[in-house]
């Protein structure tokens, strides 16, 4: 058992704890990529290249992508609210 | 409240009558009775009559207003002490749940097949034909793509029609209908379901990133796509890295450039190309297999881009039909359209 | 080698293919199609049965060239096939019955991918019915989910999105309960399929390794089945869905889906981990229990209503108490007697939507009782179906639900003593609580309207949809007068199971 | 257990991973982070099925000069279970996500609790 897949694995269950902690729903979004991207890093430890390539492309890309343009849906993302009531 | 109980109307054989006569519950008779007097006064079915005919023309009137007052009181519910504690106690509850559910959990994992062993029972007869035969009766490199385009072919049409039912059923929910002189539905947009009027920002870097990205990427999702027979990718992943490159230059350049090649039609033409070409060629498969006949689809030579039979035209109807729903998804959610 | 032993096959593929060409047609034309494909795939089930009746085992059906643990396969068998006559039967008189009515409930627009999901949802359920491997089924379990929400969500309205969003978020939570199972299951097996499953499953009972984890893969996925079909603990997402879903939808979702992941449930027991291990397991005992609860608290609830929508809402979830307990008896006959019920609820529960939307619509949309005053002469043929599919559920005799009732209490007749108490008593006082708030339901509609009230003027029914409406009503009297040889394939079919 | 745990590592990890999903499921009453929570239930599940594949010493399951040796590949039929399952998490991710934006355009708000509440009160006068 490596060091490298221990700190993972560990690594894993703290950025769950963390999106659940966090009190920005963006912070807590971002803390869910990371999570993402660790895991496409263990399938590929796993021996799993597809797995970790469709993880890095769909999980961790495409599904943060649509968090992210729901956040901004609901203005949970600040820029958006200024930039709007500037046009305004 | 001292009232006495001892009203004909407020017996329960009465309120039985009342309710086979009236139809609100019975167990809703305490609102009613803070609502509204008690019934009739005299213990007999007539003036039941009377007191029915009397409030009948108020019945509405006073259904509403007992609605009114449920609500009320829920809502005043919601923000008293009681609600606070029933929540408290949810919460207890939950974390007590979640824990105890690790716990059994990891009981189980403790019984489990130690990890990375090889006389494992998933390590059997079933994985042994894959790796030794896959490479002649698929004639794919990459034994995954092998496994689940042509031994398991079923569950990846099965995952396929999900994506589409997906996409369907978020078209339902977001798209912004067009009225009957094709112009979009003022409300909804009223609404903020469209964020159209951020773009064009004209972003000179992002948009000249996006020159130089978006053909990189949409030229490695097409190698992902026809590589999947060979290498890890297939029509997943190859699917989503298209889509994104699709999405960058969305964001780069606007609705109005991405919608000169995109169109709702050009994703529902693709999809039932995609989709259907996938069925068909599976099923045809599939009848050639359940009744023993030959399906006479040439394997190549292994290794070769055009080999391995029909995986890779599967593998890029695949990748279509991914690509294409994951930019529907972006398109619906910033403007409810494409 | 027959042409009949592809049929399954092709009503599968039929729906699947047949939702992606709805997609690109006009939704007049969609809805045409749609129709059309749920009575091809009745007929397809039809010689499908008569073809399993004429077998002595079970068939497989391989999805390709490669036979029983390396590739996909389809399970032709009498019980299967009986289930998707019915199940397609049913769906094709609701479809026929309730279609005319959608335009109130779903803007045209979206008519196109209404039909979408109503073939995937067919297709989903036939591959629940007729699959043989485990990882199909959540892959279509999947897909089922997401159409029924769908369903639900097509009427946009406040209500519908909340009720959409508990089912979804209740639903995604029984689909990861059944998949982390059925990977335990292959982590401790090593196989998909049923038979090998079946196989792998008997030896790790007689040796005693990986028990534990058995144990848990049961309890995992009958758990996630019975949080998706909305057994009495579970059932908090079904009331809200079936009563603002529209009708047409409420009737499939009660009526069909909920049985597919019941059928689904039956064959786990049977197939994979056999019926003396789940007994052993007493995993029964907590179905039983759980079902008996269902029945009589289901029809309190039922009672306390004041909207006939939710009253036909909440007693869905007394009449899969009554299948629940069916199964937790662990015998043979008790689970027969819970596929007839099946049958039985899913005739009559879709007749009941139908009619009661029938009745609420020619009384201005109103839902509560005592503007249903006088239904039943507004609507003549509403009220007689309604009446009788009430009768069936209440369990008045040459009616489904009163012979399913009497299999029910037949097969708890040779358990052990409190166990038949408890299954007698159960059945006596869910049906005096059924007979209650029904009876009062078939009265109110029979009422006198008063005469304040002023109703819309009436709107003719269509003549397919009241012929629909009236050949279901003949349906629900079927399965009560001609019980026997339906019961008799249920018998031979749970014998080819094993 | 302990020692066996530790040996199942990826295992444990999973298990506990599932548990903390279902936790923030039931516990968050917002919507995004009880999507976020469905996401870490089932990326646990995949976690869970993909180690049970892996066979220590052996090399993905992509053939390499040939070798068609059932000893020098891990098992493939995980990664495939798992492929399936990551585009069915997306899949519900989008409509589950569309069901928020939906619920927050109408109530403007993203605790579920109090939406319920507020749907309860919408059509009375």
């Amino acid at each position: 058992m490596s060091f490298v897949k221990i700190a993972l694995l560990g690594m894993l269950i703290v950025c769950a704890l963390g999106v659940s902690l966090t009190r920005n729903l963006l912070t807590s979004l971002i803390i869910y990529m990371a999570y993402s991207l660790i895991m496409a890093v263990i399938w590929m430890l796993l021996e799993s290249p597809d797995l970790a390539i469709t993880e890095a492309a769909v999980g961790a890309g495409i599904t943060s992508v649509l968090f992210f343009v729901t956040l901004k849906k609901i203005h949970a993302i600040k820029g958006d609210r200024d930039h709007e009531q500037a046009q305004k | 409240m001292s009232k006495r109980r001892s009203d004909w109307a407020q017996r329960p054989q009465a309120r039985f009558l009342r309710w086979m006569r009236e139809g609100y519950g019975a167990l809703d008779d305490e609102i009613i009775s803070a609502v509204a007097q008690p019934a009739a006064q005299r213990p007999d079915a007539e003036a039941l009559e009377e007191h029915d005919r009397l409030i009948g023309t108020h019945r509405h009137e006073r259904e509403m207003a007992l609605d009114r007052l449920a609500n009320y009181d829920l809502q005043r519910w919601a923000n008293t002490r009681g609600r606070k504690a029933l929540t408290r106690l949810y919460v207890l509850l939950a974390l007590l749940l979640g824990a105890s559910l690790i716990y059994f959990l990891l009981d189980t994992v403790a019984y489990m097949p130690r990890f990375g062993q090889v006389a494992v029972p998933t390590n059997n007869e079933v994985i042994a034909r894959y790796i030794e035969k896959g490479l002649e009766e698929t004639g794919a490199i990459n034994i995954v793509a092998g496994m689940i385009l042509d031994y398991r072919a079923f569950d990846t049409l099965g995952e396929s029609t999900v994506l589409f039912v997906a996409a369907c059923a978020v078209l339902i929910l977001l798209r912004i209908d067009l009225d009957d002189q094709g112009q979009p539905m003022q409300q909804l947009i009223a609404e903020g379901s469209d964020d159209r009027h951020y773009e064009p920002k004209n972003d000179r870097i992002l948009q000249g990133s996006a020159m130089v990205l978006t053909p990189i990427i949409l030229l490695f999702g097409i190698y992902v796509l026809f590589n999947g027979h060979l290498g890890p990718g297939g029509g997943f992943s190859g699917g989503a890295i298209l889509s994104s490159g699709l999405i960058l230059y969305l964001n780069a350049f606007g609705f109005q450039k991405a919608g000169r090649f995109f169109t709702y039609k050009i994703f529902m033409w693709v999809s039932f190309f995609s989709l259907g070409f996938y069925g068909v060629a599976k099923a045809y498969s599939f009848y050639m297999g359940a009744n023993g006949l030959n399906s006479g689809i040439p394997l190549g030579t292994p290794g070769a881009i055009l080999s391995s039979g029909l995986i890779m035209p599967l593998n890029i109807a695949v990748g279509l039909v991914v690509a294409c729903t994951m930019y529907i998804f972006y398109a619906l959610f910033r403007k409810g359209g494409l | 080698m027959t042409l009949a032993r592809n049929f399954p096959f092709f009503s599968i593929l039929l729906c699947l293919v047949g939702s992606v060409l709805t997609s690109v047609l006009k939704p007049k034309a969609a809805r045409a199609l749609t129709v059309i494909i749920s009575g091809v795939v009745l007929v397809l089930s039809a010689f499908t049965l008569r073809y399993a009746l004429a077998m002595d085992a079970a068939e497989p059906f391989m999805m390709g060239h490669f036979p029983a643990p390396w590739g996909n396969e389809l399970r032709i068998g009498r019980l299967e096939a009986l289930m998707a006559t019915g199940i397609s039967g049913v769906l094709f008189v609701t479809l026929l019955a309730g279609f005319y009515h959608m335009p109130a409930f779903v803007s045209d627009k979206k008519l196109g991918l209404y039909c979408i999901m109503v073939d995937l949802a067919l297709g989903a359920i036939l591959v629940m019915l007729y699959t043989n491997d485990l990882f199909t089924a959540y892959v279509f379990i999947e897909i089922m989910t997401i159409a029924s929400c769908a369903l639900v969500i097509v009427r946009q309205n406040g209500h519908t999105l909340v009720a959409a969003t508990r089912y979804m978020i209740m639903n995604l939570l029984a689909s990861g309960l059944v998949l982390l199972g059925i990977s335990m299951l292959y982590g401790i097996t090593g196989h998909l399929l049923m038979e090998p499953l079946g196989r792998s499953v008997r030896q790790i009972y007689e040796t005693g390794q990986y028990m534990e984890p058995l144990t848990v893969v049961i309890a995992l996925i009958t758990a996630g089945l019975a949080i998706k079909s909305a057994m009495f603990p579970f059932h908090a997402w079904a009331p809200d869905t079936y009563a603002f879903a529209p009708p047409m939808s409420s009737a499939i979702l009660s009526g069909l889906i909920g049985k597919a992941y019941i059928f689904l449930l039956i064959k786990f027991i049977f197939r994979v981990i056999g019926l003396d291990i789940i007994v052993a397991s007493h995993i029964d005992s907590i179905l039983f229990a759980c079902g008996v609860t269902g029945m009589i608290i289901g029809s309190v609830m039922a009672i306390s209503q004041r909207d006939i929508r939710r009253m036909v809402a909440y007693s869905s979830v007394s009449q899969i108490g009554y299948i629940y307990m069916g199964l937790g008896m662990g015998t043979e006959v008790g689970v027969a007697a819970a596929l007839f019920q099946m049958l039985a609820h899913a005739a009559a529960k879709s007749l009941l939507f139908l009619s009661t939307n029938e009745l609420t619509s020619v009384s201005g949309d109103r839902k509560r009782f005592h503007y249903l005053h006088g239904a039943g002469y507004r609507n003549p043929v509403a009220g007689v179906v309604f009446t009788v599919g009430a009768m069936s559920l209440v369990g008045i005799p040459f009616t489904g639900g009163f012979v399913a009732k009497l299999y029910l209490a037949t097969a708890g007749m040779p358990l052990g003593g409190w166990v038949r108490a408890l299954v007698l008593v159960a059945l006596a006082v869910s049906t005096l609580l059924n007979a209650v708030y029904y009876l009062h339901t078939v009265v109110s509609i029979y009422r006198r309207a008063p005469a304040e009230i002023d109703y819309p003027p009436s709107h003719r029914v269509p003549r397919h949809a009241a012929a629909a409406l009236l050949i279901s009503m003949l349906m629900t009297v079927y399965l009560g007068i001609g019980s026997g040889p339906i019961m008799r394939v249920i018998e031979s079919g749970l014998k080819m199971f094993a | 257990m302990w020692q066996a745990l530790y040996e199942n590592l990826e295992q444990t990890v999973a298990a506990i991973l599932f548990g903390i999903g279902f936790t923030i499921l039931l516990l968050q009453r917002n919507m995004i982070r009880k999507i976020i929570g469905l996401n870490i239930m089932s990326t646990a599940t995949y976690l869970f099925l993909a180690s049970m594949g892996f066979i220590e010493g052996r090399k993905a399951p992509i053939v390499m000069d040939g070798v068609t040796d059932a000893a020098a590949y891990i098992n493939p039929i995980p990664a495939g279970l798992v492929l399936t399952g990551i585009v069915v998490s997306v899949s519900f991710t989008g409509i589950m996500l569309a069901l928020t934006v939906r619920l927050y355009r109408r109530y403007r708000t993203l605790d579920i609790d109090q939406i319920a509440l507020l749907a309860k009160g919408e059509d009375l006068p």
